[in-house]
């Protein structure tokens, strides 16, 4: 599955860095996710829970690996999240770049899910999918413009 | 594929229910439990405590209200479906009822039920959006109305707040001169369908478009209007150009479709695109009809 | 009902009435004109209550997911999946099940039809469509193929392609409609 | 109940009210004192390196009795047997691997059991599914059969160093250079993928062991009570005779529901002799999509040559199979692609090689057509796309090579998967088409209803196909017939049913051979105790093979009751009648003896007999058939098309069959109508999705979409009989005919009704997401 797209965000790319290492803020970025913590300097885990709908258990034990750090330019995670719906893993790209007075975050994650997602849940997983982006992006977005005001 | 364990509660009064969901945080309401439980079967979810709707015979029935008509929340479907007065005043719903799943789903699944789960690819929802329904709330705060159009708010979610029941839905008159029409495409009847549309169209004295209301499913978060179809369609004469113009504005930029293994993004843009343009044809032919 | 008011009385929501159950829970339920008391817990599904609870192993489990139909049986006269309900639902409801019909020596006459129309192979899906058709046809008597066809659209049969099948109901529908003319 | 004689008769079936009134007894209906359930932890994984599981809370969850990983079982890990070894051809490669019960160190497909909980309640068992902790490593899963050939493709089976499982090449005549001589040269590359056999019953297992009388039964939902036996015998280390299977009542098989074994069917026996209480596993819909076995992707790149008038020079064929993650079942799927894509035609040279490859998916055996389909596809779409090239009609090309009456037996030259020679026993493949084009009403379709109705802005199409299916194979199967002093006349197999109506047709065989009524011959199959040998049904077998051991049966215990009665009634055998459950002197009914006093007169309790008496009306006889039949037939549809939607709509479907001798045609014809069912769903509805990790993207009735009623028309039927010569009913398989060349008929009525938008169908299954896909490719866009 990939996702992709891109999100305009207010002020600079080293700004906006900065932000997205917080594992504060990057819990924020990834809707549903609880106490995240930085284990290592380049890792983060924590547990994120999903519901959708009538689906009130999806919990994953999450782990986040930060790889390629070009501050402020660009990063990769790897997403390693399991729990008993199964599984959701893989790489995602970030690209910050300055545009006119703020940034534009460019992202394109390819994801893998297994189990019972998979298996069950294919009728929503795009929408889903959009839905977790657009949250986490909108989150991003509030959470600039808090810091920035 | 069996259940996990909860707590399970089953009220006598529709009082009783909105205390236990005031006070418990964690209760989940069951009403037809038509997509509760395979969800639960399935292990996806797992509430810890179910409240039972199913005593409460105040939520269940169709009546007047004045020139429309009130369904309350936990009227099954198969009710709605043999209520000639459905038929009379709110015939885009009785149209719909047969598309809803199965025989055995519809008699036990309930309206209210429906509209609390908002998902995408249901039927009640759209139609509901389509005929301005309301829809009625309550809480120990008390009671709310929300146009239906407000209570979808987005993927399976709705303006319910907690502790709120869906307690019943008010559909509008029919205005006169005015067609309607449901259809959908699904890979069998009965089956989550891959798009559907209802339709209603209300002509003016003059024959034209006086209001047109097309409302999707199956091709965003949940029901969504047509607006910039239905703005194609105002004042006009509604005839087989407009029509398709309409069809194919709404198709092109009404929605946002998803993929799955059923239908891809442009699958689902055609198919909105064909079945609005069918379902225009036959509610203008029955506004013509109503306006002769 | 006794024995489920009194449940109620045992088991009382502060002052709100209805039923509470954490655990086991006794009910009552009509079923086939038999009155059966068991205790149960919440979870457990009608399909199971009925098949292993009472025994009553013709309700047959094919998906438990809501989609084939095997299960499906008859509460208070309507024609409900037993796979999507819970055994607590039932407390004090009435259940009909395909061991209500005919027995060997005296099919019912939808049974009989089902028979001499070889609408059967296997036989697991059955009693799911028997189930399924005595409310309709009580609603249908003289039902056309296509509403025969839609009525069933909510049973999967692997085996028969269902042409049989619809086959059986219109044998039915028709020799109903001799009985009826004849009593 | 009707008399005699019941052969040939439409005999409503002796199993039914059991059935109907839900008194028959399926493996879920078993319950015994104590029982225990089971639940299987099952790999989201579709490749991984299986580091460790805990299972420590899930033991210390109350009700948890016991909860077993590979390393628990000890010496009885080990691999499941090669239940199918692969036929004698030469240069032929082939690489074993077989599953194993619970994962030790690698999982090769998702859903693979990687830890048994055994608990009081399935309930329970499931919770505590949840309290188990896996640590597995993923691996990169292998998923497509032309990446999985690839050099550095991740392995399924590290120790071939290739994912390749087998290769076979068989040749007739000489393609190469016959290719040279052809008018036209049709080749395309095919893609046919299949689904799930989808029983409505799921698949389950409950074992009990006895202690006191250190016996072991087995309800099983299996087609092949006996090989089950004779394996777990082997496998637990007890005599066979010490080791009951009972197959009851099976809720449909087609084709799945025999295996050897399947982890489930070994783990269940194994705890219950270990707890010394019985256990029962009942797989559940979603573990069925990936416990049980599944048929899959095939891709040929095949070549016809033709001459100018249609005549078929020559066929070469390249394939790739799918095998999924181990292959127990051989090669049986492959071959029978591979046999029946020559179909009911002259192919002077037939050149096919195919691979089948190893891949992170669940394992492939054969499923009702059993890899025929793939081949009937891909001959036939060759031949609608040489008719077009050539203009002939698409009827026309198929009569002009088809082998004909009179060319029977006719070798074609290579091996079927039952290690015979590729032999048809006898056929009328013109009359058949004859009849199927009379009943469709072809020429008045093509030539007036069509054209009008493209008047009218309709898009309809018409499909005729042929084919053959090879049914009926070896080993043999065998039958007890006895006469019991009540009258009753018992009649034992060991072949299993899965409801096919044996209950019913033995029955017509063996009364008419007794003169007894047909509701007298009580049919016993599944059960060991009962019938001690036996292979299983399938293959479209049952009625051939084990139909004709119950004849044979028959036949030598009428021998008996002659030569029982002649001396008792003073009259020579051959002047007596066996009729109305009685055998009198021809002529004079009313001096007789019921069969029942016979029984009884054959079981003496004082006096003398002469040496080498057999005591009662029994006889035990088997039947091994040298070789299968060539069952054969046309299928033909009419299809309504929406091009806007892309649905399709099946107005008329037409089958003439040709199943040799019919014992019973209702149960044929069903047979037939099933399988077009199940054909249909193949064609149009039905697909296993996996994605390119190796995940099951549809496990449930919801996504896996089964044909309803509304999807399927009632076919219309007609016979053609050719009676088989190799056996003495002179009977054919039908099991799996209706189901093996729909989708090629769906194919070629679908591209009619679009006729004109330059539409080619060369994949199956479609969809209307598919096929909407391929009018776009092909039109730029429609609506």
């Amino acid at each position: 599955m990939i996702v992709e797209g891109s999100y305009p965000l207010p002020g600079s790319p080293d700004v906006i860095w900065d932000l997205l290492m917080d594992p504060d803020v990057l819990a924020k970025v990834m809707p549903g996710t609880k106490a995240l913590s930085r284990t290592a300097p380049d890792r983060y885990e924590g547990t994120m829970g999903v519901g959708i709908g009538p689906i009130t258990a999806a919990e994953f034990e999450l782990t986040i690996t930060l790889t390629d750090l070009q501050r402020p330019a660009s990063y990769t995670m790897q997403i390693d999240g399991k729990g008993r719906f199964g599984f959701t893993r893989g790489t995602a790209n970030v690209e910050l770049a300055s545009e006119g007075v703020g940034t534009v975050m460019r992202y394109r994650a390819d994801l893998q899910v297994g189990g019972k997602i998979a298996g069950l849940g294919q009728r929503l997983l795009d929408s889903v999918s959009r839905m977790l982006t657009r949250q986490g992006l909108d989150a991003l977005n509030r959470e600039l413009t808090a810091r920035l005001t | 594929m069996k259940p996990p364990p909860f707590e399970y509660y089953r009220p006598s009064s529709l009082e009783g229910a909105l205390t236990l969901l005031a006070e418990r945080e964690e209760a989940k309401p069951l009403a037809g439990g038509q997509s509760l439980i395979p969800a639960m079967n399935f292990r996806l979810a797992a509430p810890a405590m179910l409240v039972d709707l199913n005593d409460l015979g105040e939520l269940a029935g169709i009546t007047a209200a004045g020139a429309g008509i009130r369904i309350g929340a936990m009227t099954r479907h198969s009710a709605v479906e043999r209520d000639r007065r459905i038929a009379e005043r709110a015939p885009l719903l009785w149209e719909t009822m047969p598309h809803i799943a199965h025989p055995q789903i519809r008699n036990r699944g309930t309206v209210g039920g429906s509209l609390a789960h908002a998902d995408p690819a249901a039927e009640l929802p759209a139609v509901m959006v389509a005929v301005e329904a309301t829809v009625l709330l309550r809480s120990t705060r008390g009671e709310r109305r929300v146009p239906a159009a407000e209570f979808f708010t987005g993927l399976f979610r709705t303006a319910l707040l907690p502790g709120e029941l869906v307690t019943a839905i008010e559909i509008p008159p029919l205005p006169p001169r005015t067609g309607w029409a449901f259809e959908e495409f699904a890979r069998r009847h009965g089956d989550y369908a891959l798009v559907g549309v209802a339709v209603l169209v209300t002509l003016d004295g003059g024959g034209r478009c006086e209001r047109a209301r097309i409302a999707l499913l199956s091709v965003g978060d949940g029901p969504v209007l047509a607006t910039r179809a239905m703005g194609t369609l105002q004042d006009s004469d509604l005839d087989a150009s407009v029509i398709r113009e309409a069809a194919e504005r709404g198709a092109r930029d009404d929605i946002e479709p998803p993929s799955d293994i059923h239908a891809s993004e442009a699958y689902r843009r055609q198919l909105t695109r064909v079945l609005t343009r069918r379902a225009l044809t036959r509610a203008v032919a029955r506004a013509r009809e109503a306006s002769r | 009902m006794a024995a489920t008011r009194a449940a109620r009385l045992r088991h009382p929501y502060r002052d709100l009435g209805g039923l509470r159950v954490n655990g086991q829970h006794t009910i009552g339920v009509m079923v086939n004109g038999t009155r059966y008391e068991r205790s149960v817990e919440p979870r457990l599904l009608l399909s199971d209550f009925l098949r292993h609870e009472l025994g009553l192993t013709g309700t047959r489990v094919g998906c438990e997911h809501g989609v084939c139909g095997a299960c499906t049986v008859l509460l208070d006269d309507k024609a409900v999946r037993s796979c999507l309900m819970f055994a607590v639902q039932a407390d004090g409801r009435e259940l009909r099940t395909v061991e209500a019909l005919g027995d060997s020596d005296q099919l019912h006459p939808l049974q009989q039809a089902f028979h001499e129309t070889h609408a059967l192979q296997c036989g697991f899906c059955t009693p799911g469509f028997l189930m399924t058709l005595i409310p309709f046809l009580q609603e249908h008597p003289d039902p056309s193929e296509p509403e025969i066809r839609e009525a069933l659209s909510g049973n999967l049969c692997r085996c028969t392609g269902y042409a049989n099948i619809v086959a059986a109901v219109r044998r039915y529908a028709e020799k109903s409609g001799t009985r009826e003319l004849r009593s | 109940m009707t008399a005699g004689p019941y052969f040939g008769m439409r005999i409503p079936r002796l199993e039914d009210a059991q059935l109907l009134t839900g008194r028959a007894r399926f493996v879920d209906d078993v319950d015994l004192p104590g029982l225990l359930h089971v639940a299987f932890l099952r790999s989201d994984e579709a490749h991984g390196r299986l580091r460790g599981i805990d299972a420590g809370a899930a033991r210390a969850r109350p009700g948890v009795v016991a909860v077993y990983t590979a390393l628990d079982l000890g010496d009885y890990w080990r691999p499941g047997p090669l239940l199918v070894p692969p036929p004698p051809i030469p240069g032929l490669v082939f690489h074993t691997a077989t599953q194993v019960p619970l994962v030790r160190d690698k999982v090769r497909h998702a859903g693979e059991p990687l830890a048994m909980v055994v608990a009081e309640s399935r309930y329970l068992a499931e919770d505590a599914l949840e309290d188990i902790a896996v640590d597995l490593e993923p691996l990169p899963a292998v998923t497509e059969l032309e990446a999985a050939l690839e050099p550095g493709a991740p392995l399924v089976h590290e120790q071939f160093g290739t994912n390749l499982a087998a290769h076979v090449h068989q040749v007739k005549g000489d393609y190469a250079s016959a290719r040279s001589k052809a008018h036209a040269l049709i080749a395309r590359r095919f893609h046919y993928d299949r689904g799930a056999a989808a029983a409505l019953e799921n698949r389950g297992v409950v074992a009990q062991w006895d202690v006191r009388a250190e016996e072991l039964t087995i309800w099983d939902t299996t087609q092949a009570p006996i090989p089950i036996r004779n394996g777990m015998a082997e496998l637990l280390g007890l005599r066979e005779s010490q080791v009951r299977v009972i197959a009851p009542f099976i809720g449909g098989g087609f084709g799945p529901k025999i295996m050897m074994f399947y982890p489930e069917e070994v783990l269940v026996p194994w705890a219950a002799i270990r707890l010394g209480r019985p256990v029962k596993w009942i797989e559940d819909r979603r573990e069925n999509f990936y416990a049980t076995t599944q048929e899959r992707s095939q891709i040929h790149d095949a070549e016809l040559a033709v001459a100018r008038d249609g005549t078929i020079i020559g066929v070469k064929d390249r394939f790739l199979h799918d095998t999924g993650a181990y292959d127990p079942y051989g090669l049986t799927v492959p071959i029978n692609t591979q046999c029946t894509l020559l179909g009911p035609y002259v192919v002077p040279h037939y050149d096919s090689e195919f691979t089948a490859v190893f891949t992170n998916k669940p394992i492939v055996t054969p499923v009702r057509g059993a890899g025929r389909q793939h081949g009937v596809f891909v001959m036939e779409r060759l031949l609608d796309l040489a008719a077009r090239e050539l203009e002939i009609d698409r009827v026309e090309i198929r009569r002009r090579n088809y082998i004909q009456p009179d060319q029977f037996p006719y070798d074609h030259q290579i091996l079927f998967q039952d290690f015979r020679p590729l032999i048809y026993d006898s056929g009328d493949y013109p009359a058949a088409l004859d009849k199927a084009v009379e009943l469709i009403g072809y020429e008045r379709f093509v030539g007036v209803e069509q054209p009008r109705l493209r008047r009218e802005g309709k898009h309809v199409g018409v499909g005729v196909v042929s084919y053959i299916e090879g049914t009926g194979v070896g080993p043999y199967e065998g039958a007890r017939v006895t006469v019991e002093p009540s009258g009753t006349v018992r009649l034992a197999t060991g072949v299993g049913t899965q409801g096919q109506g044996h209950f019913t047709t033995f029955a017509q065989v063996v009364a008419d051979v007794l003169g007894v009524e047909v509701g007298q011959v009580r049919v016993s199959t599944g059960d060991t105790r009962e019938f001690n040998w036996g292979t299983g049904t399938f293959a479209s077998r049952g009625a051939v093979v084990a139909g004709s051991a119950c004849h044979a049966a028959a036949v030598k215990v009428r021998e008996k009751v002659l030569g029982l009665a002649a001396p008792l009634l003073g009259v020579a055998p051959n002047d007596l009648v066996l009729a109305g459950g009685r055998v009198h002197r021809r002529g004079s009914p009313d001096q007789g003896i019921t069969l029942g006093e016979l029984a009884r007169k054959a079981n003496p309790l004082r006096g003398a007999v002469t040496p080498g008496t057999e005591p009662g009306l029994e006889a035990t006889a088997y039947f091994g058939p040298d070789r299968g039949n060539a069952a054969s037939g046309v299928h033909a549809m009419v299809v309504e098309v929406d091009p806007e939607t892309a649905a399709v709509a099946i107005k008329r479907y037409v089958v003439v069959h040709d199943c040799g001798t019919v014992i019973n045609p209702m149960v044929v014809e069903a047979q037939v109508q099933g399988g077009v069912a199940h054909g249909i769903g193949n064609a149009f509805y039905e697909q296993l999705i996996f994605d390119a990790n190796g995940q099951l993207q549809n496990a449930s009735f919801m996504d896996y979409l089964l044909p309803t009623a509304l999807d399927v028309p009632t076919v219309e039927m007609a016979h053609v009989v050719s009676p088989s010569p190799l056996n003495p009913l002179g009977a054919k398989g039908v099991g799996e005919a209706g189901a093996i060349p729909t989708g090629a008929a769906f194919a070629q009525a679908v591209e009619d009704a679009l006729a004109g938008t330059g539409i080619e169908i060369t994949e199956m299954p479609l969809s209307p997401g598919r096929l909407f896909e391929l009018l776009q490719a092909a039109q730029g866009g429609v609506g």
